[in-house]
């Protein structure tokens, strides 16, 4: 009998120890199952390749954002980045011409997103201005670059063959999907395995303490901002490649998504505490939401509604599990 | 108006007693079983060492936090504190052991905080700056300490924060105060300022509850003294009927603890670290000394000396106006805290919670933050590299924990400032600044700190340290500068003084 | 002397480009001066942006309104101020417009509807072909639906709308496009209501690999839409393009009639410009014209 | 000789005194001054009335977004709240009819204003749900639910005379701007001479202090997130009223303008700090730019790139001469 009552009881606390140690995660396969059911076609390869196609584009984006929020920062800039990546690049591949072209644009385009995030976080440093200011003013002024480049139209001067990159196929798997499961493998292992990540959740948790520490902190900071550049870059570039041309108004209020997915995954905004696998869960979480909306065909106006009860219901889940006990 | 004192007065007024409270942490036992009475009208000396749950009594009869089990009853009647404010109501007043004031606001809003001084002006009440201010300030005159109630409080030094912390207790008139550790942080005057308060309030049938780490003080101002170790009740004596050996013995059981070693000649001819004429404009001037190998340099002086500016502008954490400064034979001046650290300094600092460590951060985290570079191979880090560091560090400075990847604020004071030292410790620095490393630090840690620092001295480490207690200085240091006003006056031997000629020194000429 | 004329237009797209350059082509010559803006399709900001204009002293307004009803109380004080008003694109209600220069969205919907019934007969083959349809009804309401009902209004007899759903961006209508094909497989044609719309709807289709399964009709022309119309993967079938040059030249035209007091046509309507895959030269010509307005 | 060099020497002593006090009334003392004499028609009456008008709507909000930042917290659903206002007041026109239904809609639109506001502090209380992530939830929710009520069409219902609240004029000032001074008296007094304000700062400034002190941190918090439900239900009626409609795509992004006026006033994003006064100018800064940019006829994808510099150039000066010592 005794031993029977210790099996139970173990069992109850297993089950409750896997939901106070992974709540988002159930939340997330609760949704997935219940998607199953109720959205037609959900479940076929081809739409759950597709989901992850999209995701990827928002994914590469919310490691680096992850980063940047551990740190303590903030990056409001990567919407008008990814227009100004995407515009760049299709520039050059116009003036250029063919793979030369993209090739140029490309690295110009990884560049410039490196120099601004690292500059925003220099100015962070010389004249204390928040990167939540020094982003807002990226995000209007990258976008007016963007539109300078294109005159307002789309470009489109793409070699053929392009449309591989945001679009094609590798192994049956699409090609986004590899830069995304590579950037989540290089996020993941920089920010648990290396002396810089661990010198981010530092600067976050503690800027004087860390400075105190003898770690640049400076540089720490600037270096998840350029990170996120470079990402921002890369997903402008799939993108452009994706709805073939790079136009000044792709991304609008991309920012906030990337927000969320990060902040939905654990990371605090305060900064300190965060996990490069809470986001991925967060990325998944939001495009299941979104998918399994259209599938569903629910009314636009409801979605708006839907979206924001499940996000709110999500995270009030995912606190609420944590505490069990 | 939290204050009202009870219309009918009883007995049991004053009292506080626990039945069987236990509180824990997690799988930590804080508190456990514990049972007492604290007779009304008299000082209560709480002693144990570090992490043995001191402050979480404080925090249970200060709201702060609930009983798992048992119950407490206050006044006389069984009582249960959801909040602080449920506290305040009963009359009783904590001065917590970490600092808890605002830093943006200023001193007097900070002593009335929650409980601003209101004004009525057509219907609508408001704050009462001036009267505010008033209050405040005469408050801070009676107490005979030399703040402002309009400064912030952040422009204050910690211990001058200490003082505002009690200025802030004393303003309630409480009837029950607990103080956990207000002296920490406190140099000679302003404990004597503080031990004066004690005994009005004593007078008046104040009960109160006064942790410390500092032996001394116990005869000087407490009744009685009650010990607990790891959160059990281990006994109560009187004052009048108690010695030294006996509290120490309640306290440890029989653990053995370190005496300083015989002291060594020091070889005085190649400095490791020379300061020339360094200055800092509102903080210290034309600061110069030498620092030998294996020498242990103190540093004394009052509150605001200017000691701690000292050591963060050597360190490169504030910026010189003038001077240099040398280390290993290398010109440093200018140099940032990660050029300091890697040419060899280390520097633990004097707020733990503030600027010494990462609170949410695991413990492993917080040791090895300082040594990122010899942890990591090539920049790659991984658990299993950094734990010989975290295990060396736990055992030799016996940091209690049971699991190093639980965050530091986890940890009881004493056991976070031994946090600090170990981070440093794991840079293997040949120079290194002690700022008040004994604060909150029990007699038992506080002998390990020592003898960390007395061993690497034997190894070669050369040392500053620096404490506002004068006879550990006495004790520790091969040599004692002493600081008056952001200046060097003298230098003195601390085999050749003692403790009130050193105290007459730091105290000379210095105003009020 | 030169007349001052405000051109507000609500977002940045190729449309929107073309018409600020025909309006910028039209006040060239002459000493007349231009000045732009966009009101971001905020309500709010058109109001801002017109009671900005009434306190510079604009001698006339040339405004795509956002709203016909909530576009009105704004423009009414710009006309209480002696400002001439003209609209172009869209219009507004109340009599305030004194010239309206208009495609009109249903005229656009009804445009790729019409190029589209042949078709959808003869891939039903007597059956109802079931669409779906991208939108922008949570941007814009009014001309959303204007588009939507005039394309509907030529097809219903031959379709069936099996799912109904918002993206205007290329990047999200992408995403929803491929969405809406997987959760109705037996989706054979989409309809959408613009320019990004239309991109990514057939770039989902190519993505799904379903060229000559499934057939997308659109809106609005631009280099990339002529060219997905003369590509040989069937995909993309016909949209109407709008001719926003002219829309902006007479607009400006109008604007300086009036101003001096003389009278112009109330309603000039521009027509649009069905481009389909059954008449590359249509589209190739259209392209032509593109390249001398984007030089 | 002496005495002059210390007039001399006090007078600089004085300037940049000034300076440092006051940086960023003087930048934007600077803009205005640059734009009288740059921007045609800037100095006219007409025009500084409109400009008030205009940053009325948006400074009634922001200065209760100010006593939330302080307070640690944050709101990104103002926009949706003042789309939802509006058609909420909008609705009740139609179906009551006349001031009568006003009155009501306006009644009913400040109630959700003020609850949705205190149930998000509540809700940061009970399960920990970070405000950034509630308010996320309701910037996509509230906007569903307007578009909801209107069924996507403008409602445009009003008596006669509604449209004077937002766009008439009372002894010849723009009634909006009273709601706006009212506004800034109140919210002024409120954060610098009550108990309230002054719980706020130190709930901002340090949680723990606060709530040792015996502060009902969570009943603070909370009130300051109503109270800008509240103000955004104020002015959503206001933007109606103006534009003489209520719809679903009204004041899109408009939290972002907000916070911005937040920012560039000083105010930090991490709490504790920051004053309502500079609310204000950040308000007006904000309110100058965009009408100099429309009046010096500044083509629209430079305006992007300007107002990104301006805001950035403005915050790092501000930066800059706070340090003249
Ligand atoms: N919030 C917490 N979470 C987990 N454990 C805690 C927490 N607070 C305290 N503890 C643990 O409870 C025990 C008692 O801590 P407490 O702070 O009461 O010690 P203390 O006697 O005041 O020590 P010190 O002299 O160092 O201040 C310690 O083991 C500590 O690690
Ligand atoms: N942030 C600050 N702003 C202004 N003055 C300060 C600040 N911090 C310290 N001071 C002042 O600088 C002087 C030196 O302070 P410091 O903290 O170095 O003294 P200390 O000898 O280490 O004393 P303590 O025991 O308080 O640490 C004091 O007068 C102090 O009031
Ligand atoms: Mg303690
Ligand atoms: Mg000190």
């Amino acid at each position: 009998m005794t031993t029977t009552t210790e099996h139970v009881e173990r069992k109850e606390n297993f089950a409750i120890g896997i939901l106070r140690n992974y709540p988002m995660e159930i939340i997330l396969g609760a949704l997935i199952v219940f998607l199953i059911f109720m959205a037609p076609g959900f479940a076929s390869t081809h739409n759950l390749l597709n989901v992850l196609r999209t995701v990827s584009m928002l994914g590469i984006i919310a490691f680096g954002m992850t980063a940047v929020i551990i740190s303590g920062e903030i990056d409001l800039s990567v919407g008008a980045g990814v227009a100004l990546a995407g515009c760049i690049v299709a520039w050059f591949a116009g003036a250029i011409g063919g793979w030369g072209g993209v090739a140029v644009g490309f690295a110009v385009a990884v560049s410039v997103g490196f120099s601004v995030g690292f500059l925003t976080g220099q100015f962070r440093r010389w004249f204390d201005v928040p990167t939540f200011i020094t982003t807002l003013a990226l995000f209007a002024a990258l976008r007016g670059v963007a539109n300078l480049i294109t005159g307002g139209f789309p470009l489109t001067n793409f070699p053929s063959g392009f449309d591989f990159l945001g679009g094609g196929y590798l192994f049956g798997i699409p090609f986004p999907v590899y830069v995304f499961a590579f950037t989540f493998v290089a996020m993941h292992f920089i920010m648990n395995n290396t002396s810089f990540g661990r010198a981010v959740y530092a600067v976050g948790g503690n800027l004087e303490a860390a400075r105190l520490s003898g770690i640049n902190v400076w540089l720490v900071k600037s270096m998840t901002l350029a990170i996120t550049g470079v990402l921002t870059a890369i997903s402008g570039t799939l993108i452009a490649s994706q709805i073939g041309s790079g136009t000044g108004t792709t991304a609008t209020g991309m920012e906030l998504d990337v927000i969320a997915a990060v902040i939905i995954g654990g990371t605090s905004l305060f900064g300190g505490k965060g996990r490069i696998w809470g986001t991925l869960i967060g990325v998944l979480f939001l495009g299941c939401i979104s998918n399994g909306m259209t599938l569903m065909n629910v009314s636009e106006y409801w979605q708006y509604v839907v979206r924001g009860g499940i996000i709110l219901g999500a995270v009030l889940l995912n606190q609420v599990l944590e505490r069990v006990r | 108006m939290i204050m009202q004192k009870l219309a009918t007065k009883t007995d049991e007024d004053g009292v506080l007693e626990f039945h069987d409270v236990t509180k824990l942490y997690g799988p930590t036992k804080a508190l456990s079983s514990f049972t007492h009475r604290f007779d009304k009208g008299r000082v209560h000396a709480l002693m144990g060492k570090n992490g043995s749950g001191k402050s979480t009594l404080v925090k249970l009869l200060a709201g702060v936090i609930q009983p798992t089990l048992g119950t407490m009853f206050v006044n006389g009647e069984q009582r249960q504190f959801t909040s602080p404010h449920d506290s305040f109501a009963a009359g009783i007043v904590t001065v917590h052991q970490e600092l808890s004031l605002v830093p943006e606001l200023t001193v007097g809003e900070n002593i009335y905080l929650g409980r601003l001084p209101q004004r009525n002006v057509g219907g609508l009440s408001f704050v009462h700056w001036k009267k505010l201010h008033a209050q405040a300030d005469a408050l801070l005159q009676d107490m005979g300490v030399n703040i402002k109630s309009r400064q912030a409080v952040s422009t204050l030094s910690v211990g001058q924060q200490q003082v505002v912390e009690i200025a802030k207790a004393m303003s309630f008139n409480p009837s029950i105060l607990l103080l956990d550790e207000p002296t920490s942080a406190l140099a000679t005057k302003e404990v004597n300022m503080l031990f004066g308060l004690v005994r009005r309030l004593k007078e008046q049938g104040v009960t109160m509850i006064y942790i410390t780490h500092r032996m001394s003080e116990l005869f000087d101002i407490a009744d009685t003294c009650t010990v607990i170790r790891d959160g059990h009740y281990i006994g109560s004596v009187e004052m009048k009927d108690a010695d030294h050996a006996d509290i120490v013995g309640m306290m440890f059981g029989d653990e053995a603890h370190a005496t300083r070693p015989p002291r060594r000649a020091i070889e005085r001819s190649n400095p490791v670290l020379q300061v020339k004429n360094i200055s800092r404009t509102h903080a210290f001037k034309d600061i110069s000394f030498e620092l030998y190998p294996g020498e242990i340099l103190g540093i004394a002086g009052l509150l605001g000396a200017g000691r701690t500016e000292v050591m963060r502008a050597i360190f490169g954490a504030d910026p010189l106006n003038a001077g240099s400064v040398t280390l290993n034979g290398k010109d440093v001046t200018g140099y940032t805290p990660r050029q300091m650290s890697q040419a060899g300094l280390g520097y633990t600092p004097e707020n733990r919670k503030e600027v010494g460590l990462v609170q949410m951060a695991a413990i492993t985290d917080n040791l090895c933050m300082a040594s990122l570079d010899a942890v990591a191979k090539g920049g790659v880090i991984t658990r299993a590299q950094e734990k010989p560091f975290v295990d060396k560090q736990i055992k030799d400075l016996s940091i209690k924990t049971d699991d190093p990847e639980l965050p530091v604020s986890s940890l009881s004071g004493g056991n976070q400032q031994k946090v600090v030292i170990g981070k440093w410790l794991n840079t293997k620095p040949n120079v290194m600044f002690f700022d008040e490393p004994s604060r909150g630090v029990d007699v038992h840690a506080k002998r390990q700190i020592f003898d960390i620092i007395w061993e690497g001295a034997e190894h070669g480490l050369s040392s500053i340290f620096v404490s506002t207690e004068l006879e550990e200085v006495l004790e520790v240091a091969d040599r004692v500068l002493v600081m008056r006003q952001g200046e060097i006056v003298t230098e003195v031997d601390p085999t050749k003084t003692n403790l009130s000629e050193l105290y007459g020194l730091c105290m000379e000429g210095a105003k009020n | 002397e030169g007349k001052s004329i405000a051109g507000i237009v609500f977002q940045q797209d190729q449309y929107m480009r073309g018409v600020q350059i025909g309006m910028e082509k039209a006040t060239a010559e002459s000493d007349d001066q231009l000045l732009s803006a966009n009101s971001d399709s905020k309500l709010e900001k058109e109001a801002q942006l017109i009671d900005t204009y009434i306190a510079r002293g604009v001698d006339a307004i040339a405004v795509t309104p956002l709203s016909a009803d909530a576009s009105m109380t704004a423009l009414k004080k710009a006309r209480d101020a002696g400002v001439i008003v003209v609209t172009f694109g869209t219009t507004v209600n109340g009599d305030i417009a004194q010239a309206s220069v208009t495609s009109s969205n249903t005229d656009i919907g009804i445009g790729t509807g019409k190029a589209a019934v042949e078709f959808l007969k003869e891939l039903g083959g007597g059956e109802k072909v079931k669409i779906g349809t991208l939108a922008f009804k949570s941007l814009l309401p009014e001309q959303s639906d204007g588009r939507v009902n005039g394309f509907l209004s030529q097809v219903e007899d031959y379709v069936d709308v099996v799912s109904a759903q918002d993206a205007w961006l290329a990047e999200k209508a992408v995403a929803v496009a491929s969405d809406m094909l997987t959760a109705n497989p037996d989706i054979q044609v989409l309809y959408a209501a613009n320019e990004g719309g239309t991109v990514g709807a057939v770039q989902a289709v190519k993505r799904a690999g379903l060229e000559g399964k499934v057939f997308v009709f659109g809106t609005d022309g631009s280099e990339q839409l002529a060219n997905m119309l003369l590509d040989d993967d069937n995909v993309l079938q016909a949209v109407t393009a709008q001719q926003p040059l002219e829309v902006g030249r007479l607009a400006i035209d109008a604007a300086i009639k009036l101003i001096d007091g003389e009278e112009v046509e109330k309603d000039i309507s521009v027509p649009v410009l069905p481009l389909q895959r059954i008449d590359p030269e249509g589209v190739n010509a259209f392209k032509e014209g593109l390249k001398a307005l984007t030089n």
